[in-house]
């Protein structure tokens, strides 16, 4: 079972992660990849993901490791930007192989509700020239209450 | 003889910088001390974490930070 | 919401049609992608996917469609292999992209589940020099079980 | 003056071959005679769906096929 976590602070190709991460693991029955892009709707011009260096790959990796532990997978890779992007840039990417379809689909759905609301990063958002912070959303725990955690 | 503090997400803005210097040792009632009524109020919110060398304080009251520590004062992460 | 349903009786590259595909939805918050590849498990040599032509295209085009007016996708697209496959080869992928990562992650999830085994999909292995038919599963219809079906 | 029937998955096996030309009309119990004994037994079991022209009859004993029609016969589809 490997684990694979970056964080990047330049743009990136979702393809040029996924080929070789699948390619990585013969012998899987699926592959499961989910990839988040920043969406341009109501007039966003950029997105700034802020982390610290300290403790946000840590956090990721345990989280990793966390679903690695409960989904019977082969291998997960997780990607995330920081920095300043574009609306249409890919901000994250998980991919799981498993023998079985269901352990991958459920541990990027886990990866996916738990980076969101867990993972030690603060966005903010550019909109006419203002850059505004981005607060948490109630939605969020609904999403975390699905795993009981 | 100094403990770092960093400022995360929105306490930078608030604290104008993103880490500051103060004396060695340091503990929770120096850091507020140290920090003004302001953020000294933001930093005492529920929502907001303390950690240090990048561990999340359980009770960051017991704050003890010594010389070389690496103090981030981290608010509620952004939802998606 | 543009659907694309293909049946290929040749080898595909997943790439080759989740980047053309995702550029085409300029604005998506998100896509989720599920691979199936033939496992080599147990010393199968090959597995050969049996459709009826008249009725297999249809019937998955169909599926995307209740899965398009369930979730809130912005597109969704499903390609099958027929015909004779080797371990390792994909052998479907679905791809769905949404404004939010929800509707994307439950759209691949519910397509996958019934395409298991609502599909017009009869499949055999080859071990050991002979051909033998794979009989329908239990686990498929507690798959669809939780979709309320 | 003829129906397409078509076997399908292991059906085709069972038939040895993967279609066949059978006068019409063809109702249920014409079909039944034409495919003997075994085969027949194996369409009338409840999980065998039957088509005409790619649309499954809800009840196959009222297949009523013409000049031109094709039949299907469809055995349970393989699981995953």
């Amino acid at each position: 079972m490997a684990i694979t976590v970056k964080l990047l602070e330049t743009p990136f190709n979702p393809g040029q992660f996924v080929g070789p991460f699948t390619n990585a693991h013969p012998g899987l029955g699926g592959v499961c990849t989910f990839v988040g892009e920043v969406r341009g709707e109501e007039d966003v011009e950029a997105l700034e993901l802020l982390h610290y260096e300290r403790m946000t790959l840590p956090g990721i990796e345990a989280l990793a490791q966390q679903a690695a532990e409960r989904f019977d997978l082969m291998g997960l890779l997780v990607v995330h930007r920081t920095g300043v992007m574009r609306p249409g840039e890919p901000i994250v990417l998980v991919s799981a192989c498993a023998k079985h379809r269901r352990g991958a689909i459920d541990a990027v759905d886990f990866c996916m509700d738990h980076l969101k609301s867990d993972s030690w990063f603060w966005k903010r958002e550019l909109r006419g020239g203002q850059w505004s912070w981005i607060e948490p959303r109630a939605e969020d725990h609904s999403d975390l209450a699905r795993w009981g955690d | 003889m100094a403990v770092t503090v960093v400022f995360l997400g929105k306490l930078a803005d608030f604290a104008g910088e993103g880490e500051r210097e103060l004396p060695a040792p340091l503990d929770w009632q120096g850091l507020l001390g140290a920090l003004g009524p302001d953020l000294a109020a933001t930093a005492s919110g529920e929502r907001t974490k303390v950690a240090v060398n990048g561990a999340v304080l359980a009770d960051k009251s017991a704050l003890a930070a010594g010389d070389g520590d690496e103090v981030a004062l981290l608010p509620p992460v952004s939802g998606g």
